[in-house]
């Protein structure tokens, strides 16, 4: 029994934090902040690469390193901690990569992975639409079978990185107009694609994260869509995610709590440090932050022994995203007037990075009621409620 | 025990709604915080054209006397101001010029002053802006390092501000300056007038999140400050900084900008099926609703008490934490309401309600709910309220 | 405009006031607990049928007083802020006698209402069932009509003051037995009618409060109904409180707050009194009074000029339940291990009163879910949401 | 990693389960916190019929040494035992002699003393009290003011403690009084043990709110303590009274009767079809159930952390808050199952799981959640764990 790492994993651990640590310093890449999936550095993603780091759980017959997620895990905490801008391949190696793994075709996994594994292929994700939100099951971005392709026409919102990406995951309705989950499909797009128009879109908090993606007339080869046809709900909602655990959550709850217990009181407003109302505050977001890695921790190691997890990634995900709301509230409340400046000004304490994460963390559980399905399976499967 | 208004009241009310209704830009929403509008020139000229027309009718000297260009009325009607403008969104009320100095020379300025400066704020012609805050003194005012040395006709300044908001609009500007090195620190300080332009003064700007020009630093560089515009006496500007003045202190600002921002969420909400249906969040409307009507009380009883001469101090902390509180409530509920596209900025044609929750949701929390802000309210209500010893 | 109360409602205040002040000066009476109904002192309640306060807000022509509801809530106040023990009469004067003004026969009127206005008759109110709960519609204790009498059998329990009243307001099941509230009637039953037994129960707090009433083959006569037969949900629901302003949990809140700054803090914990945490709870439950104050205060005054609330009461009624419940575990957590003792021990602070009044406080909201009804009223007819 | 328990942990889990289910009394509940059972002759009994039942199996004294009658087992052997005794609400631990005296003689007692009190107390032979507060000192342990004056063979004791639990049931008693006047109020305290038999001890019950009699004063009048019943040296009370010792702090005792009354709580709220129907209400049960898990792990890690000798202070702060705040919300969730019965006293027929939960209720909120105790363990947690300077 090992209620922590074993020595292996603590010095798996070590080796990525020495990693990130002489990166910095050679300064190598700039800390990202903690809407992390916004930065892009490709050169620190070659390192990563170099390292063995990318495809680090994916199995050995993929090209990956086939190890365990509980490493997997300690990864994803170390590169949150250190503020790695993995823009570039994160949501290729974390999500879409296993999709292909678990659905794609021979071809497809031959085309697509080793490029992911490289770090060279960039992704991202067409979901939302302005008039379904993200509620995917009233989608209506459109594909029709033309001649040996898909022609698709309509318009996705809010997608982060679509400016810098090669490929994206689209999520389309191959069936009637009324068919709801069950007429989807996820083709893999190249976005270079002629009819396709990417527009940036501006965030409350004054950042350029989100784009527009509109098609127009866009012929995709059939051999392109990924799984079956009308089969792109299960994709979208079981595959997308190899790793279960909510870590990078709970991983970035601690990095803000770091900066702001360490620059911002330990620094910039040195009076907040007797406070005591602060210091309770901050001891609470503490304990729930120990509460949230816990949920993850087992949810990976259920993982690493091949076990498939149910409510426990619910509880797991509800907890570390309505975590990160509270503590970007708590963050704010602490930050005061200083919380007004933007990143880059001089006075922005924890440069400014919390603002745009405050804004931020509301969409994780907003919308189409995320957090409230997930408390459904927590009650149902969990408790033995009625549905 | 009545509560309502007297007929002229309620018709004083009637008037400010047609005068907006009128004079108001249609679509015009001026964010329920001053600053918004500092860094945007078309705005800044909308505000500045209103202030005139609002001076013209008298109801930014609502409240003074009439040597002044006041029209005398009582704290009832300038609550009903403050409230409409609050709902109506309605720019043109310089909160530093009215709200903060004009109390100041009102209470402190000798008659060559009052006379000089009361008349052309009134007339809504002469902006100000505040220097108080001081880059090394955190939140200990008192501790301000800007120096004023006397000599001949005038005070030479020297030393630096910030966080002053609208510097870059404002013809003047009021600010703390010591004036004696030798004494307790609260008490070698005096407050001065100085106009914008004069010579020595640098305005820097400090850009905010949403990428807006409303804050500044301010450099004095040997500035001369005429001594007659040295107000209420030498070393004594702590007096001025923090008496509390006969202004308007109901809050009802914050509740009238709450009862805007719920409307039109309700109206959000209704249209859309799956919240309008789901009670967890049709209750959470309707206790907001509850506490709206609640706000308005508190800030009515204490302009009540106001015009009564009574001490508000307890009741207008109370009606201040719980108005900024309420409208984080309200703007996280409208949030929620908006869903994704509530995080896209100010004029993304899809921001539901022109993305005014977001800056509003943004903005609050920190400005107005931030740790120290909302606790010294309460400290203040668990002595004056409870009769708590100081802690 | 006059938005706080008139110098003659001040002037009654005051005479209110130090009536109390002199009557407890003189030991006329103990002040009563915070679960005030408990309290019992038919001394007092003499005195103020003298003073003309029993029946303040009654209707002239029934031998009230014909004052308005803004003196009644001023009266109110005082009562709890006093601590006075009203038990005796509170039931009969403030909730069966508005129901016999509003439905009684001639009869009844003449029989029950000056007996009320003397202080002479206590009554109790026999609502609550094992098997029903607080769930009015689903009473079973049943009256049939034999020769000119009801015949009532079945069980009513939790009952406050049975042991202590002459007469009970008795809802019983006169419909078939799935009528639910379409077949409920109200009677006055004399309580040394053959057949009744009263049973003490005790409270988790060791208070002795509570009775069972059971009715076993109870002759009640047929003109001891009260209003309609089968009226009696009506009755129940919408006569059985003539001030709905719900002032008494403000005022009661506010006297347990004042116990605990002037008599806990003040006292007994003096090292409380610089705890930042301890103070700013404090102020936040002295915002919430002043929150609850007003919406009863609204509700006062919309009666008094004879306008009929309607969401009004329920927002009154649901911040004051609640409120009282937020304050008791505050208080609770400030007694800390104090609050372990029981009434009556000299080391416990507050003379042992929170520890009743906080389990009782749980029973305000709990139940047939009394504040979610109050809550879809306010959501639907304040906000015009749909049912 | 590996959140699995060994094969021999486990065994030995299945045979503290098979135990309780034969010598426990069935539907025997003894109350989670200690007190309860003390006010009680028949709980009492039983308690001391199971404590020589359990002594007699060694768990007891699971961790000590053998030469004191120990077995000599881990950190995890104890947090195993700890869970399922709380779970099984089973009574036989007396936590001052087991938890609290043991370690320190263990620590700090001399090899005499080691000898004559060790093993009675883990043969389940001998219960104790602990003498510390007192009426004057309030919260300030340290200015108590008990003397203890030297003199030839014995300590003269005079004073009087308050709130000692269980006294009036104990053998013994372990207490602090002031040996020295001369030093710095915590520097001038010993650490006794004294028979509660001994010539001018009396013992005054303090009757608590359900009317159980569990607390109690005690005075001391010339009471005469041996000198070989000093532990640890003249004056080194302090040490002793705030040794963070090496004794079981994971907080598992908290989790397992919080599993217990919301295993309970489910089946109650599975029979009431409005509630198992509510969301709200569903959803808050699912909640507590995931923090539950999160509470045992809290307190594994912490058993596995004192098996490895690392410090665990920040983290058995979180674990205690959490578990106690863990608690009080389950109670309040349960009253609300309970419905207006739950008012009702233990014992009564009709009160949902025997009146349990209302016991838990009432107790809890005060006694481990007090404004002072959890803020207590933030403090140690914004220090240790979060290294922010003492306040």
């Amino acid at each position: 029994m090992d209620f922590w790492f074993s020595p292996q994993e603590d010095n798996f651990r070590q080796e990525v934090r020495s990693f990130f640590d002489e990166e910095r310093r050679n300064g190598a890449y700039q800390p990202a902040n903690y809407t992390f999936m916004e930065s892009y550095s490709p050169r620190l993603t070659r390192r990563l690469v170099d390292k063995g780091w990318v495809g680090l759980a994916w199995p050995q017959e993929y090209g990956g390193a086939g190890r365990s997620f509980v490493d997997q895990l300690i990864f994803t905490e170390e590169v949150m901690m250190a503020g790695a801008p993995v823009g570039c391949h994160w949501l290729a190696e974390r999500q879409v990569g296993p999709a292909i793994i678990a659905s794609g075709t021979p071809q497809q996994k031959q085309t697509f992975l080793p490029p992911i594994l490289k770090g060279e292929l960039t992704l991202c994700m067409c979901l939302a639409e302005p008039e379904a939100g993200s509620d995917l099951a009233c989608l209506q971005t459109q594909a029709r079978e033309v001649d040996g392709n898909f022609v698709v026409n309509g318009q996705k919102t809010l997608i982060m990185g679509a400016d810098k990406a090669h490929y994206a995951f689209v999520l389309v309705r191959t069936g009637a107009a009324d068919s709801r989950h069950k007429g989807l499909s996820a083709l893999l797009v190249d976005l270079k694609s002629p009819g396709i128009t990417i527009r940036p879109l501006f965030s409350a908090s004054g950042g350029r994260s989100f784009n527009d993606v509109f098609f127009d007339n866009v012929k995709i080869p059939l051999e392109n869509l990924l799984g079956e046809k009308n089969g792109g709900w299960m994709i979208a909602t079981q595959q997308l995610s190899l790793d279960r655990s909510s870590i990078e959550l709970v991983a970035i709850c601690e990095r803000v709590l770091h900066d702001l217990v360490v620059e911002y009181i330990g620094g910039v407003r040195e009076g907040l440090v007797g406070d005591m109302v602060v210091r309770h505050r901050l001891a609470e977001i503490a304990i729930e932050i120990e509460v949230a890695r816990w949920l993850s921790y087992r949810v990976a190691w259920m993982q690493s022994r091949g076990v498939i997890p149910e409510n426990e990634t619910s509880m797991a995900k509800v907890f570390g995203s309505e975590l990160t709301q509270r503590l970007a509230n708590e963050g704010m409340r602490m930050l005061g007037l200083l919380g007004q400046l933007c990143e880059g000004s001089k006075l922005a304490p924890v440069r400014g990075w919390l603002e745009n994460w405050y804004i931020s963390t509301l969409g994780r559980t907003i919308g189409s009621g995320t957090s409230e399905i997930q408390r459904n399976i927590m009650a149902q499967r969990g408790l033995g409620m009625p549905r | 025990m009545d509560f309502q208004f007297t007929p002229e009241q309620v018709k004083f009310r009637q008037e400010v709604r047609d005068f907006l209704k009128k004079e108001q830009p249609k679509d015009f929403h001026w964010p329920w915080w001053f600053e918004g509008v500092l860094g945007n020139d078309e705005m800044w000229a909308i505000s500045k054209q209103m202030a005139r027309k609002m001076g013209a009718k008298g109801w930014l000297s609502l409240t003074w006397p009439k040597e002044y260009g006041g029209l005398e009325k009582g704290h009832i009607e300038l609550l009903i101001f403050t409230e409409e403008i609050a709902y109506h969104r309605a720019p043109g009320v310089d909160i530093f010029g009215i709200k903060m100095l004009s109390p100041v020379l009102l209470a402190f300025g000798n008659d060559e002053q009052k006379k000089k400066y009361l008349p052309p704020i009134g007339r809504g012609e002469m902006f100000w802006a505040q220097g108080f805050s001081e880059p090394n003194a955190g939140s200990d005012l008192a501790s301000l390092q800007t120096r004023a040395i006397e000599q001949d006709s005038f005070y030479l300044v020297n030393g630096q501000k910030v966080w002053t908001t609208g510097a870059h609009r404002a013809d003047a500007i009021f600010f703390l300056a010591r004036t004696d090195t030798q004494v307790a620190k609260h008490k070698g300080i005096s407050f001065f007038l100085v106009d914008a332009q004069t010579p020595g003064i640098e305005v820097r700007p400090l850009i905010n999140l949403t990428g807006s020009h409303s804050f500044n630093e301010i450099f004095f560089e040997n500035v001369k400050v005429p001594k007659e515009n040295l107000v209420g006496g030498k070393n004594n500007g702590w007096l001025m900084a923090t008496a509390l003045l006969n202004f308007e202190r109901s809050g009802i600002g914050y509740v009238g900008a709450c009862r805007r921002n719920l409307e039109e969420i309700v109206a959000l909400t209704r249209n859309n099926k799956a919240l309008a249906g789901n009670p967890v969040f049709t209750h959470k409307l309707g206790e907001l609703a509850a506490e709206i009507e609640v706000g308005r009380w508190l800030g009515y009883r204490i302009a009540w008490m106001q015009s009564k001469k009574m001490n508000v101090d307890a009741q207008a902390s109370m009606a201040k934490v719980f108005a900024t509180e309420l409208m984080h409530r309200i703007d996280n509920t409208g949030m929620q309401v908006a869903g994704l596209y509530g995080q896209l900025a100010e004029g993304d044609k899809r921001v539901p309600l022109g993305g005014r929750l977001g800056e509003s949701y943004m903005s609050n929390l920190g400005r107005t709910i931030a740790a120290g802000a909302s606790e010294i309210q309460r400290n203040i209500i668990a002595q004056r309220g409870l009769g708590l010893p100081r802690d």
